[in-house]
């Protein structure tokens, strides 16, 4: 048993961070320690950029343009990205329908879309949710129907998140109404630009267009689209929840916010002193550094534990970094909110540089980071996983 | 002991819950935010009406004689209805400030004026620099003859850029955040030297940042001693604070309604969602807290009337720590129990929680008070 | 609406104050503090001097002993004892076994025990729980069998408080096995003296002997102490249960404790200055004393409400103060140990009066008042209430 | 990074979890608690057989050359089956102020017998005035002719009464609370001027105050060096924290496991109580919180490794902090879960709940150490 990391895996670390300050757009960081949306540009350009160094599906085969790196490098490439803060991986593409691609497509589909989601030359948007079915997946309603050589889609989709820049929808669709609640559905690849796909965006309590309505009305959808058996979707999209396995914990974000606390805090007056000299606040800076550093070392030890995990079998101990990743993020942007201080009520579209650069994006990422507890599976549902799957209750 | 509402206190009780029944909906609301003042003037015309905008001032001032039960009662309307209207503001905070330090020349001046809408006023104190601390005043006045010159930064003043006329207070002596030396003074808001910049907030409010420089107000226009105005912004921020313990339990009030009623109807996995035993228990912890914000809001409207000031200001402070801790345990859970429609700006429980957000860190967030307390006497045996 | 106490209700506060000063026994007060238990001939000796000023059972109507006082004087009395700390009142045959008889027991079972009641000279406790029966109480498996002018009683109950010291036990029994659950349960007065009964005690974590099992062995019990009618016993119990309308916040004794804490605190060296004089300590304690204003707040209003209600009728708001009266006096027993720091550890029986004195029972107080959240209707029995009786659910 | 045991280490774990299953039962420790020592003579000696005693001393030293890893292991077996023997106090506390202070003559003089259970030692530091400050000794070491003389009072020696030998902390120099001045002495325990009082603990140990007047220490009985051993103090101090972290974890783990199993068969309302949901989530939670604890016991066993102090004390600090909320939330819900049966002194679980509460202060409870950890430089950065 070493704790540690391995000199070579110091010296990756060390690798990853250096091609992120020299690569990474002028910008970029500012934007994301604001909490503010990268472009889909932006985006682009950057998934670009660490294609060229043959990083963007780091955790893929290297068939099909993976690294090989453990799940221990993988980790650490994650943390460095997210403690830069450089933006993340589009997950839609590269974690959620590629493997499932990869490991249950056609083919013709893993040569048509997998280098394509490489650079983004797709957008991908995830087609799980429906109004009426929220925690409870397996509700969904929308209707796949085969007319020859092609399905008819019709339903609706929501929570859709950045699908205002999507290319390609992958949709859970009922193509037996006859069978039972889990079976009967199968997995779609839609093009977004099909007749008959409407989209309404929402506006999330921190004013952002991030999440929209989707619309399918009677889209025709090539039966080549569907992924793997018909009927068998559940499983696929079991699979591709199940490959969700440490990045809940989103502890580089946790550690970057952690830092801007500190950084800002001592910048902040706070009647004549500034607010870290303050002990009350100082240790709650303390007490989230030391939440930080729990969920870290559990995470370390959940990447240790991966090696022996087979790939795609949902791990309960997941559900741990979910429930206290989301706490965790949550709880860092109550504070960073709190050391803004009087200036966090400020909108921020108003909160522009000639003042209040500094203040921008408190309150507005500690409203729209309140999903982290009910998306992904609320925290109540991991919960209830924890206690059915570990524990046996 | 008797917690039980006079014949007079319920018709105020029915009548501003009626008008805002009738008025302010959700719909008419998100309307009024999206106007490019942020606020209706003819809510405001009604407000006048009803006599509410001349609810805390004596009858000799002009106003209707109500006290803090009754500022109580509109204040728990007013956040049922998420009223963005600077009540609070400028009827509570700068009327204190006006009851408080004003002459009753002065008073009779302006309070009619007020109470029937017709000026709009401002109290402009935030220093950039003073975080919740009353007496770190920046802002500095100089004597010049026939009166003062004002020179310094406010920020954070509520509908301060629409007001016609603005309290500001100033130093005339001492350092910043000692405790003499502060007075208060009426400017005209468009008098020579005043800048004003509008923001919008997230709870939809608007506040302005103001300089001022070289902004000359006459003797006249003096409230109060010049360099002994803290104690009575103390009072008034007491009792805007008492005032916001109130609407924070309207709004939280309403969540928990909005909350439960949506655990009764919304059905997942073949079942009304509020069958589930852990929902279940999440809301009955918010139905406790929301009875303690209830009862906080009570004693700081008791406390209000407490002539030892130390003791008066303790209580308010325990309030506020209480409540803003009772709004952010709230708020966070109305969330959560309606999941993704509560993060939408589409549905009503969002704007719930963004005001009580507002309203943790407003006139001083949980830290803030509880340090305060923390380094005052117990609490136990002041009040 | 005026929330101050008129004068009147001072008045009373400063007499009864006053009353307590002048006649509370020496030592009592310190042993209380000191979470130690009165004798049963010092918790009659109080009970006596109680009763010769007219107080000991306070609710009671005129005509059995009682006050007329209305429930805000109640309050007050109540709290000014917790407060000076005085003994209380012992509940089981004033609070819960007397109102049971006042109101549904025969003429004769009133002049037999109310008198004695008043006086202490019938300890009486409270046979409800039964090993397999906790928050379920309705599950009670004891049984009564009539045989001519006695009932046969087999059976055992469990968790009986002080039952060592008791004279009387009074005892829910299935008197029809047939009945469904709730029905066929009589509301038995036993005496302890009687043939077949047997007394286990149980050593609770804090060392103390405060409850016990209790067995009967086919123990004769006249039917004249059958209360009310046969199989009605469910009703008494919910009587007797819902009589119980704010005495679980008992603020009072929090407010005492918060001053011995802040007391403590003063004395006690934290590396060089007393500990009150920590920021982080401060803090802590005006945290708790936030909280007990608004339990004390809370409880003013439902015992203003208290006149509206129904006596006898369950408040389901009593909830809110079994639950925040239980958890606060919990944390401040957490703070009471935490003051005392290292010595906090000695055992009590110990921590003499050579040198420890100050330290006696703060972690056995802990200890033992973790019951609080258990007993009574466990706090998650009370969260249930509030959800299905009050919102609905 | 590798979470996998060695061979050699899955062996000292089953072996050690062998022997406490065999000897360690519940029945067994009761009976234990019940003898007037308080602790097993023939389990110290079982303990002695299995090499545990000299476990983390070097090989020169007399001892198996085992690290924080291995101490890990052991502290987690002991913390399961609640061993009220010192192991922590006295092979892994005072063991390593023997490791860190004594010269290589003195760990040939005393380690020996000290792992082979023949002689009893403890460390005597804490001052009455100290709380948890490790700088505040006030026992004064005067020097005198080939020696010194100690006077001053020790209190809370975990079983101190007991011991063959002392390791008493005093001051030769310097201000109480001064980093310097601080140096270390053998005594031994029947020295004349030497008082000892046996007291019990909440959690079934034995404790002891010791009063020293003008005890007399020769020169070669001096630890290192007289003024500087504070260093090694805090050092064995944090050796200590990180073994007690390992403890709490098996004491919660052992928690844990009763409360599950005991939903899982306790009927009421004819169900398993592990079908409420609301318990089920309680229980959930109490999963989190121990798969946390068992990352920052790993984690302080970690950072033993590290030579900068100053890190290395901010690391442990941090453990402890969460280990002390850990063990608080884990024994409060373990009870609770139980209901009646958990306040009982019958039933184990009970008896967990206090070991984790006493753990929660013991070496300094949260506040003590996030005051601390307040103080220092960020977690982050260091560690």
């Amino acid at each position: 048993m070493d704790l540690r990391f391995t000199g070579e895996e110091q010296a990756f670390r060390a690798e990853v961070r250096a091609f992120i300050r020299a690569h990474l757009p002028a910008g970029f960081s500012q934007k994301l320690k604001q909490g503010r949306k990268l472009t889909r540009d932006e985006q682009t350009e950057w998934t670009r950029i660490l294609h060229a160094k043959g990083w963007s599906a780091p955790h893929w085969p290297v068939e099909w343009g993976g690294t090989g790196w453990d799940p221990v490098k993988q980790m650490i490439f994650r943390d460095e990205i997210q403690q830069f803060p450089a933006p993340e991986l589009l997950s839609f593409g590269v974690s959620m329908v590629g493997p499932v691609i990869y490991t249950f497509g056609s083919e013709a589909q893993k040569k048509r879309f997998l280098p394509r989601i490489l650079t983004l030359e797709d957008w991908w948007c995830q087609g799980f949710s429906e109004p009426g079915a929220g925690s409870d997946l397996a509700a969904l309603k929308t209707r796949a129907t085969r007319e020859g050589e092609h399905y008819i889609l019709d339903g609706q989709k929501t929570w859709t998140t950045l699908a205002q820049h999507a290319d390609w929808i992958f949709v859970l669709a009922r193509t037996d109404p006859a069978a039972k609640k889990q079976q009967g559905i199968s997995f779609l690849l839609v093009d977004m630009k099909s007749l008959g796909v409407t989209l309404r965006p929402i506006e999330m309590i921190d004013g952002s267009h991030e999440i929209n309505e989707i619309f399918f009305d009677s889209v025709r959808v090539p039966v080549e689209n569907l992924v793997g058996e018909e009927n068998k979707g559940w499983d696929y999209a079991k699979f591709l929840l199940g490959n969700e396995r440490h990045g809940q914990a989103r502890i580089g974000l946790v550690k970057a916010r952690l830092r801007r606390i500190r950084e800002l805090a001592a910048g902040v007056p706070d009647g004549g002193r500034p607010l870290l000299e303050n002990h009350t606040f100082r240790r709650k800076l303390a007490a989230l550094e030391i939440q930080a550093k729990a969920l870290e070392m559990t995470l370390f030890r959940v990447v240790a534990d991966e090696r022996d995990h087979e790939k795609g079998k949902p791990n309960p101990a997941t559900s741990i970094l979910k429930i206290r990743g989301s706490e965790l993020q949550q709880a860092t942007t109550e504070l960073l909110m709190e050391v803004i201080g009087p200036a966090a009520c400020l909108h921020h579209d108003d909160a522009g540089p000639e003042g209040y650069d500094w203040a921008r994006g408190s309150m507005a990422s500690y409203f729209n980071l309140r999903k982290l507890s009910i998306y992904g599976g609320s925290n109540e549902i991991q919960r209830t996983i924890i206690a059915k799957q570990i524990l046996g209750l | 002991m008797d917690f039980t509402l006079t014949e007079e206190q319920q018709l105020l009780k029915d009548s501003v819950t009626r008008f805002l029944g009738d008025t302010y909906d959700f719909a008419a609301r998100t309307t009024i935010l999206a106007t490019p003042e942020g606020q209706s003037a003819a809510v405001w015309a009604g407000f006048a009406d009803l006599g509410l905008l001349g609810l805390p001032f004596s009858e000799t001032d002009g106003g209707f004689g109500g006290g803090a039960v009754e500022i109580m009662l509109v204040m728990e309307a007013m956040g049922r209805a998420l009223v963005v209207e600077p009540y609070l503001a400028e009827i509570v905070l700068t009327g204190a400030i006006l009851r408080h330090a004003a002459s009753v020349e002065q008073r009779a001046a302006l309070i009619p004026a007020l109470a029937a809408g017709e000026c709009r006023m401002a109290f402009a104190h935030a220093d950039p620099e003073a975080r919740w601390h009353l007496a770190h005043v920046g802002t500095h006045a100089a004597r010049v003859r026939g009166g003062y010159k004002i020179t310094g930064e406010k920020v954070h003043v509520p509908f301060g850029a629409q007001a016609h006329r603005l309290i500001v207070s100033a130093r005339t002596s001492g350092l910043i955040g000692a405790r003499t030396g502060i007075g208060l003074f009426l400017v005209e808001a468009d008098a020579p030297g005043v800048t004003r910049i509008e923001h919008r907030t997230q709870d939809g409010a608007r506040i302005a940042d103001i300089t001022l420089s070289d902004v000359f107000v006459p003797d006249e226009a003096v409230l109060g001693d010049t360099a002994g105005a803290l104690p009575a912004i103390e009072r008034a921020y007491d009792e805007v604070i008492a005032a916001l313990a109130s609407e924070a339990f309207g709004v939280m009030d309403e969540a928990v309604s909005m909350t439960v009623e949506y655990l009764k109807t919304r059905q997942q996995f073949g079942v009304a969602i509020g069958s589930f035993q852990a929902l279940q228990h999440r809301a009955a912890e918010m139905f406790v807290v929301l009875e303690e914000a209830r009862s906080m809001a009570a004693y700081a409207t008791m406390a209000l009337s407490e002539t030892d000031a130390a003791a008066r200001s303790c209580a308010i402070s325990a309030v506020k720590a209480h409540i803003a801790c009772a709004a952010r345990f709230i708020g966070q859970q109305a969330i959560q129990l309606h999941g993704g429609i509560g993060v939408t700006m589409e549905y009503k429980v969002g704007h719930l929680f963004k005001r009580l957000t507002v309203i943790e860190q407003q006139f001083g967030d949980r830290d803030h008070h509880l340090d305060l307390l923390a380094n005052a006497e117990s609490l136990l045996e002041s009040l």
